[in-house]
């Protein structure tokens, strides 16, 4: 897989969207309790708060997106260091499970200050800077696509959206729709989802 | 019954139309009937008036809790048609187009039917596989189903776009011939005419609040908001508000009930002549002969009672509609409307006696106007005999208790 | 869209939800154990109240929370939400 | 030159910019500000149209989305008809004709109609047309029903957004009452989203007010910079609040949107905490013979169109009213410079109008009325009754009627939280709030005078920002001048002189005060059903102007009081909103979405030929080669996997990985078959069903390790079997320790089916033994194949042997072409559903949508021997037995061999008795031409079928009998050998 894609070009609102390089990813199931204490085994911090994320040390992401569910993230060259580490934690937890899902997503980062009124155009959550302050994160829907949106406290302003990566044609489809560009879709032909 | 005809409009014509009589009388309600109807909507009308028709049974009084018509049977979008799956499924239902084929003539009363034939339009090659079994087993009965190519549905759909970017690819059609539309409501003032006149009594904004019973157990009338009727027999034709009248005879029956939506253009001149149908995206559309588009989905996913609009069933009904007619995108919207209609476990209907003597339902028409003459003509032979009417054997409500279900291939999403 | 308190984010838009339906009996623990009758009613019979029930909703598209809502079918007016936040029932 | 019924001075139109236009073949002129309504009066047309049933010339009576039908065609630019001309802006250039007329609104051939109008009561049509049948008459009913005639293929299609959106308080209507609330919950600091359909100030402008001295405009110009600067309002002009649904959930849609010029139409779905309805008040006419020439007005819109369009709308006004504000209007003409009477219903009006009449040599009859129009292009006379039974035929060109105010609770009962009752004082029906959820203010509270719209409107404000934890600030409102409002008894309608006349209740359904006589006569009780039987109400403006006349006649006729009578049910949209709106931009790939795998690009680069595959997923159908049709590519490929190897993208399947000590319990629930001593790196098929012992889906569930599982699913049905596992984990065993991570997308699958399949498997480099001792039949390894991490399992859905190969989607086109490259020597194949599914008939397997319809059990489908015999529970069980203890007779799956073996059956035709019309015995469920037996071959559920075999039986093909043999369903690899090999 390769870096970012290239930004598109927006028309109707003044956004920046980009397909990021993709990150190593992994999912963490269970009880609370034993996702929390495999995180701390692990070394990794636990955001403060529900449906949000924290930062750790070497780029790693921890969000909190459910009460059994975390997702932790890495630079992709780490993947097989973090993943090692985790598995080895989850090991330890006879319910607890985690998995590596890196290749299920894609995120999108959608920049820029037109950045909610794309959003708002396929999700129903409120986006808004109260609501969802920097370094929320949640699942919800997308287009009628289940995704998670954050924003990321290193830049506020903007949305990272993820999304199985089945999926991704036809987001990226919606979201240059959405800002305006005009450009046309042809049905049935995938946008390059596995482009990069 | 005043004749009706264009002789008697001209003659009234000249007395300014203040000759006319009512339709339907307004007697005081009596303390006791041999059958009580619950629920004056197209069923309970329907059967009222087989039970005096084909029994002579009108010791029988009709009540509504609200206003004659005004349930699902103001709401529902009248399309007619037979194509199903299922042997009994078919013959019921192909006997009820022939009833409604001369139900202007029987009852004397022109209630706009008009055979505009129904047009799939299939986009997927699993639906045209069910279609098509359905063709067949139809073709068994009688009702004609046929497959016609993707031309021909141009040719009888012309309003249709090109469908060149459409997400699903127009892969064929299917015609139903006999299917037919009838304006919803004169149904159900037809039939209250008729019933009216053979001796049934009609008593509007008369709501069930309980149930009497006798020492056996059997019910032995109603409670209502204007006092207690006696009756031998009580029949729900309640739509979708038979599980909370039943409940107050201590019934649980096997029925969720749903919102069901419509909505109606502004009139137009006609752009579209037949009844086009297009199930893999849950979108029916045809014009009624006032010219406003009148345009149904799917129903809500969520138990509801509300009549209203549930947004995202909605907006999906209109994206599916410009998809195929985009050239409907500047056409308005007039009115939204909903129905609670009921759903039976198997998405069948229910046409039964119950473990309580005395008391009958009918029920699980979440698209049952179709089914309103042959419904009432079945639910009255069941009432007058006690045995069920050989079109209604497969309706029974026991069929549930040996969890022989009636399943129509495509609609098992219920259970 | 209704909009539903989800115990563990909040009030969130009816979208990201799955609703499951009324809250039934539970499942008979020993199913023979039932008679026939029993069995087919727990199976297919179904209150279907008009006003306030209780029912099942899975925020599948949220945090994955099973929730029990208190909800008005006739005006859907929510009443509560019966359900601790986090973790399974 | 400026067109002759436009004032000298004054308006807010730029006269800086006329503009041309063509109104049924006339050239015209207006100016940037009109509407086309205004426009139109402002050259003297008045006749817009013919009415929806009788064809009668109608006209202008509104001046905004009130107007009950002065409806255009724009032919000019983006062509689309039904517009409503009194909020239809003015553009350069456009071409406009009238719609239901022909040829034109002046000279309508469907006018005739007229002449028949007195054999056309009410619903006339269930009474007649029976014979010979109503199909006799049905077409030319439909032809002249209907209003405009849409544009054929060049039809206007609306470029347009849908979006969500989110506020503390969402204020309906922009006029004093709004505007106050809005202004009061900005400085709170709540987030505030002012719509409006017009420009900003509601009936300020057209009233000509005066606040703080001064024109209006001049404090809403203020108040609406203030807003539009503050960062947490969103203005919405143009706009209209068209649904008021559930939890505070309101759409609105914007016309034309400042922000984004490629746009016509965006739609907001909007979820506000609180809801300010300041809608304001619809002025309501008093009904009388002939009412409906062109030329009869609102005086409230007679008072727009002098005011903010500066254009007189006739110059010998009669001005018929029962309210003060209709005095108001006849100043605001007489200012204009139209000579005008009032004729006031009033006996009493007060001596103070009566005076200022005076003043402004106004004629005043008090005690009068209006009974009939003369004209028929547009008004010339009226017949006025005075105080004492005195006729007197008064020469005009304009009346305007005033019969007093509705309030604009429409939207407030869109949402089943509003009681609505029935205010005296108004003569017309106030809602209230049954609980918090929203507020109504102003001249939609029932409120006539500005200064307490005003208050109103901040102190619905406070309470909405209070309500949501703000602080409200205290705001300063400008100085209002008292204007009186008194409205008098309701004058419906006036009763005509003879039984002949028409007086128009609802002028877009052609309803008149007869009709709603023959509807009550005839026992139609109810106003619901008087609006069914006469359609009042029913037509394009929803009875804004006249339901409440309606309500009040039918009351009247029924000796009942209007409270009892009730309104009808308001219902969105609030004004009729294009359907291009509400979509937005879903269409075509926006539509829904289709999903892909990895793969993807290369099936389509080698000229696959793609389907739905269930759940949305994209799969490759057959892969055609030059001159190949569907069927020939599908039986070379089937061919080739049953001679040598195939490969197919195996990557949507369903997959779940399972964890915890709950997950044996869990899977012997699950399944029919015993799960819970399933080795680690063993596999099973099982087959899952509903509690009712219906199948639900079936699939192959590996142990991979000791503490983990992965569950396959079907395609289709993955969603509905991760919310099958999770209501058993959630509601019936939460006992159960199980985590469970959907984990369908993390592998691509690329599957090698074939006799060679071994062979291409080693060419690849597996760091494992792939023989099949050491690799049997399910079981599965992990291990790396030419140096990619991998997971093989080794399961058949096609009769031959077959390894599901599964790596990191990163890897996928990497496999897969090594995959080709390696079978190249054997002349692999990738093979599509296509090919899938006859080998899948020839081997016996079940599929989803042939056999597995969702009405069948295990033992239907022959695999009863799978049920497990000693577990006492799992889900179906309970069901499954009962069914068949009570009807042992069962549709089972079969295997059909036509006695032609030419001859293909359609799949699911129906099999009945000696092929008779008859009923259902049974049904073919899939029918291949087998590349194993070059024959046809069928599957099908037949009737106690496995005591059959040996059989004819006949399908029935639209009387077509096709003969065919019952045999064991199973055509290829019968002892699975090959499979197993
Ligand atoms: C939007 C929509 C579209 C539809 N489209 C179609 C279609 O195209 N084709 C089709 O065949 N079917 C359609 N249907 C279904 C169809 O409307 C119904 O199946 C049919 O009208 C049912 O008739 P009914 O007499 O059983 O019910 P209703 O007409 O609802 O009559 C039941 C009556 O019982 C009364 N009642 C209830 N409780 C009490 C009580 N306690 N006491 C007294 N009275 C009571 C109610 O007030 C009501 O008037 C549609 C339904 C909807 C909502
Ligand atoms: N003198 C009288 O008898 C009399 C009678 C009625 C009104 N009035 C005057 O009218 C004014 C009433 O003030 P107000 O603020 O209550 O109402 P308003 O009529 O001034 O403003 C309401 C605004 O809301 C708009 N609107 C209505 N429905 C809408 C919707 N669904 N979406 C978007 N916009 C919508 C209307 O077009 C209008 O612009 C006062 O100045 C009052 O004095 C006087
Ligand atoms: C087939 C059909 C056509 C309709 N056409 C119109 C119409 O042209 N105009 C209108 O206002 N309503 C129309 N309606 C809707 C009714 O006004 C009304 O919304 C419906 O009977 C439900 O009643 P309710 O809205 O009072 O709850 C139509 C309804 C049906 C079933
Ligand atoms: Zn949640």
């Amino acid at each position: 897989m390769s870096a970012a894609g290239p930004p598109m070009t927006a028309r109707r609102y003044a956004v920046a969207l980009r397909r990021l390089a993709p990150r190593a990813r992994f999912e963490a199931c269970g009880a609370p309790e034993d996702l929390i204490a495999a995180l701390h085994a692990a070394g990794l911090p636990v955001p403060e708060r529900h449906n949000s994320s924290i930062g750790s040390d070497g780029d790693v992401r921890i969000d909190w997106l459910g009460p059994r569910r975390f997702v932790i993230s890495a630079p992709l060259e780490r993947e097989e260091a973090v993943g090692g580490a985790l598995e080895a934690v989850f090991a330890g937890f006879a319910a607890a499970d985690v998995a590596c899902v890196t290749d299920i997503v894609v995120t999108f980062e959608i920049a820029g200050p037109g950045a909610a009124d794309v959003l708002a155009q396929g999700t129903p959550l409120d986006v808004g800077s109260a609501s969802f302050a920097p370094a929320s994160a949640t699942g919800t829907e997308l287009w009628g696509v289940g995704v998670v949106v954050e924003r990321p406290i290193a830049d506020p302003a903007s949305f990272l959206v993820t999304v199985e990566r089945s999926y991704a044609g036809y987001i990226e489809g919606w979201l240059d729709t959405a800002a305006g560009s005009g450009s046309d879709l042809k049905p049935g032909v995938m946008l390059a989802c596995w482009r990069g | 019954m005043q004749r009706y005809s264009i002789l008697s409009l001209a003659r009234n014509a000249l007395s300014y139309h203040e000759g006319w009589q009512r339709v339907w009388r307004s007697p005081p309600l009596k303390p006791a009937y041999d059958i009580v109807i619950v629920g004056a909507g197209g069923h309970g009308l329907s059967t009222a008036y087989h039970l005096a028709k084909e029994h002579a049974l009108t010791d029988v009084a009709v009540i509504e809790k609200g206003w004659l018509g005004g349930g699902n049977t103001a709401r529902n979008t009248h399309t007619i048609r037979a194509n199903y799956l299922r042997d009994s499924s078919i013959r019921f239902h192909d006997a009820s187009l022939r009833l409604y084929e001369n139900m202007t003539r029987e009852l004397n009363y022109n209630i706009l039917f008009s055979q505009r034939s129904m047009v799939d339009l299939v986009q997927s090659s699993s639906k045209l596989r069910d279609l098509k079994r359905r063709s067949m087993a139809m073709a068994l009965h009688g009702p004609t189903y046929d497959i016609v190519d993707i031309d021909e549905v141009r040719r009888l759909i012309p309003a249709m776009g090109d469908l060149k970017d459409a997400r699903l690819p127009p892969l064929a059609g299917v015609v139903h011939p006999e299917a037919a539309m009838a304006r919803h409501d004169a149904v159900a003032w037809s039939y209250a005419r008729a019933a009216d006149s053979r001796g049934v009594e009609i008593h509007q904004q008369t709501e069930v609040t309980g149930f009497l019973r006798g020492p056996d157990g059997r019910v032995a009338g109603v409670d209502t908001n204007r006092g207690t009727i006696r009756a031998n027999k009580v029949a729900l034709a309640t739509a979708g508000n038979t599980s909370h009248v039943a409940a107050l005879a201590g019934l649980t029956l096997p029925l969720v009930t749903r919102n069901l939506q419509a909505f109606v253009s502004e009139p137009i001149k006609p752009v579209i002549d037949v009844i086009a149908n297009f199930p893999d995206v849950g979108l029916y559309v045809m014009q009624s002969d006032k010219g406003e588009l009148v345009i149904g989905g799917g129903a809500d996913p969520i138990p509801s009672y509300r009549q209203g609009c549930h947004f995202q069933t909605f907006e999906d009904t209109v994206a599916s509609l410009l998809e195929i007619f985009p050239r409907f995108k500047s056409l308005k919207m007039l009115r939204q409307w909903g129905g609670a209609v009921e759903f039976a476990y198997d998405a069948s209907p229910i046409i039964s006696a119950t473990p309580i003597g005395g008391l009958f339902v009918s029920t699980g028409w979440y698209g049952g106007f179709k089914a309103i003459p042959v419904g009432g003509l079945t639910y009255a032979h069941l009432l007058a005999t006690g045995t069920p009417h050989p079109l209604a054997e497969a309706f029974l409500l026991d069929r549930f208790t040996g969890l022989r279900f009636l399943l129509e291939a495509g609609t098992v999403a219920q259970r | 869209m209704l909009l539903i308190p989800c115990p563990w984010c909040g009030p969130r838009p009816e979208a990201e939800f799955v609703c499951a339906g009324e809250v039934l009996p539970p499942r008979p623990a020993d199913p023979n154990a039932v008679g026939d009758a029993a069995w087919t009613d727990y199976l297919v019979m179904r209150r279907n109240v008009r006003g306030v029930h209780d029912e099942r909703w899975w925020h599948v598209r949220g945090c994955g929370s099973w929730l029990t809502l208190r909800r008005d079918t006739a005006t859907h007016r929510i009443l509560a939400n019966d359900s601790a936040p986090g973790g399974r029932e | 030159m400026s067109p002759t019924a436009r004032l000298a001075a004054g308006g807010e139109i730029d006269r800086a910019r006329p503009l041309e236009f063509r109104f049924d073949g006339r050239q015209l002129i207006g100016f940037a500000g009109d509407t086309v309504a205004s426009a139109l009066i402002a050259n003297g047309v008045h006749l817009t149209g013919r009415s929806f049933k009788l064809h009668r010339p109608r006209g202008i009576v509104g001046a905004g989305y009130e107007d009950s039908g002065a409806l255009v065609h724009r032919v000019r630019p983006q062509p689309a008809t039904n517009l409503l001309a009194t909020v239809l802006p003015l553009e350069a250039g456009m071409e406009l004709t009238s719609v239901n007329a022909w040829p034109s609104a002046a000279f309508d051939v469907g006018a005739m109609m007229q002449f028949l109008s007195a054999l056309l009561p009410a619903c006339f049509y269930y009474k007649t047309f029976m014979r010979p049948g109503w199909n006799w008459f049905e077409p030319a009913v439909r032809g002249l029903a209907g209003l405009g005639r849409l544009p054929d293929r060049d039809a206007w299609q609306p470029v347009t957004e849908s979006r969500y959106g989110h506020c503390d308080a969402l204020v309906a209507g922009g006029g004093p009452a709004g505007l106050a609330a809005a202004l009061v919950a900005a400085r709170a600091g709540a987030r505030v989203i002012l719509v409006d359909d017009g420009p900003f100030g509601g009936r300020l402008a057209g009233d000509g007010t005066v606040l703080d001295e001064r024109p209006a405009a001049r404090w809403v110009t203020g108040v609406v910079a203030e807003l539009l600067a503050t960062a947490n309002v969103r203005m919405l002009p143009r706009s209209t609040v068209w649904g008021y649904h559930e939890h505070n959930y309101l759409t609105v849609v914007e016309r034309a949107p400042r922000d984004a010029p490629d746009l016509d139409f965006r739609n907001w779905k909007i979820r506000a905490r609180q809801v300010i309805i300041a809608a304001g008040a619809i002025e309501r006419p008093i009904a009388f013979a002939d009412n409906d020439r062109p030329g009869i007005m609102l005086a409230s819109a007679v008072r727009t169109y002098v005011n903010h369009f500066a254009v007189l709308p006739g110059r010998k006004a009669i001005v018929f009213t029962n309210t003060d504000s209709g005095h108001a209007a006849a100043h605001d003409l007489a200012a204009a410079g139209a000579s005008v009477t009032i004729v006031d219903a009033r006996t009493e009006p007060g001596q103070g109008l009566l005076d200022a009449a005076d003043a402004r040599g106004i004629a005043c009859h008090a005690g009068a009325r209006v009974c009939k129009a003369y004209g028929s292009r547009r008004v010339s006379a009226v017949d006025v009754v005075g105080r004492s039974g005195e006729m007197m035929r008064l020469a005009c060109d304009l009346v305007a009627t005033s019969g007093g105010w509705n309030p604009a609770i429409h939207l407030a009962t869109h949402n089943r939280e509003a009681r609505v009752s029935w205010s005296e004082a108004l003569g017309g029906f106030l809602a209230e709030p049954v609980n918090g959820s929203f507020r109504l203010a102003g001249a939609a509270n029932g409120h006539l005078g500005t200064a307490e719209c005003l208050e109103e409107g901040a102190r619905a404000g406070r309470a909405a920002v209070e309500a949501v934890g703000r602080i409200a600030p205290t705001i300063n409102l400008p100085a209002t001048r008292s204007e009186p409002t008194g409205i008098g008894p309701p004058v419906w309608a006036v009763a005509p002189r003879g039984k002949r006349e028409k007086v128009f209740i609802d002028l877009s359904g052609d309803v008149t005060t007869a009709d709603l006589g023959l509807a009550v006569r005839e026992g139609f009780d109810s106003i619901e059903l008087v609006k069914r039987y006469t359609t009042a109400g029913m037509g394009v403006d929803q009875g804004k102007t006249g339901n409440v006349n309606v309500i009040g006649i039918v009351g009247g006729l029924m000796n009942a009081a209007p409270a009892a009578i009730g309104t009808t049910t308001f219902r969105p949209p609030f004004v009729p909103v294009e359907f291009g709106a509400i979509a937005g931009a879903r269409s075509g790939a926006r539509l829904y979405p289709w999903r892909h795998t990895p793969l993807t690009e290369w099936h389509l680069a080698h000229g696959a030929a793609m389907a739905e595959a269930g759940l949305r997923w994209q799969r490759p159908r057959y892969y055609p080669q030059a001159g190949e049709g569907w069927l020939d590519a599908a039986t070379r490929e089937a061919r080739t996997v049953r001679t040598s190897v195939g490969v197919y993208d195996g990557t949507p399947l369903g997959k779940f990985q399972l964890k915890g000590p709950g997950v044996p319990a869990l899977l012997d629930l699950l399944y029919v078959n015993d799960f819970a001593a399933l080795k680690p790196g063993r596999g099973k098929y099982g087959v899952m069903l509903t509690d009712d012992g219906l199948i639900l889906d079936d699939g192959v569930t590996f142990r991979l390790d000791a503490a983990r599982w992965l569950l396959h699913s079907s395609t289709g049905a993955a969603d509905r079997v991760h919310q099958h596992l999770e209501t058993i984990l959630n509601v019936h065993r939460p006992d159960l320790d199980v985590s469970i991570i959907p984990v369908t997308s993390a592998f691509a699958n690329a599957t090698i089916c074939g006799p060679r399949a071994r062979d291409v498997l080693r060419a690849l480099d597996p760091d494992f033994d792939v023989d099949g001792g050491p690799f049997p039949f399910m079981t599965v390894r992990e291990g790396r194949i030419g140096g990619v991490p991998a997971r093989v399992f080794r399961v058949s859905w096609t009769g031959e042997l077959s390894y599901e190969i599964n790596t990191a989607p990163r890897h996928a086109v990497a496999v897969w072409d090594r995959i080709m490259a390696a079978g190249a020597r054997f002349g692999i194949a990738p093979i599509g559903s296509e090919a899938n599914h006859i080998l899948r008939v020839e081997a016996g397997y079940i599929s989803t949508g042939h056999e597995v319809d969702g009405t069948s059990d295990v033992h239907d489908l022959g695999l009863g021997g799978m049920v497990s015999k000693t577990k006492t529970d799992f889900i179906g069980k309970r069901s499954m037995e009962l069914r068949r203890r009570l009807d042992p007779v069962r549709p089972e799956l079969v295997g059909l061999l036509p006695v032609d073996p030419a001859c293909p059956v359609p799949e699911g035709a129906p099999i009945t008795p000696r092929g008779a019309a008859a009923d259902q015995e049974g049904f073919v469920s899939a029918c291949v031409t087998s590349v194993a037996l070059n024959r046809s071959i069928a599957l099908g559920l037949l009737r106690s079928g496995r005591a059959r075999i040996g059989e004819t039986v006949h399908a029935r093909v639209y009387g077509k009998i096709i003969p065919m043999q019952v045999v064991a369903p199973v055509f290829h690899d019968a002892d699975r050998s090959r499979v197993k090999a």
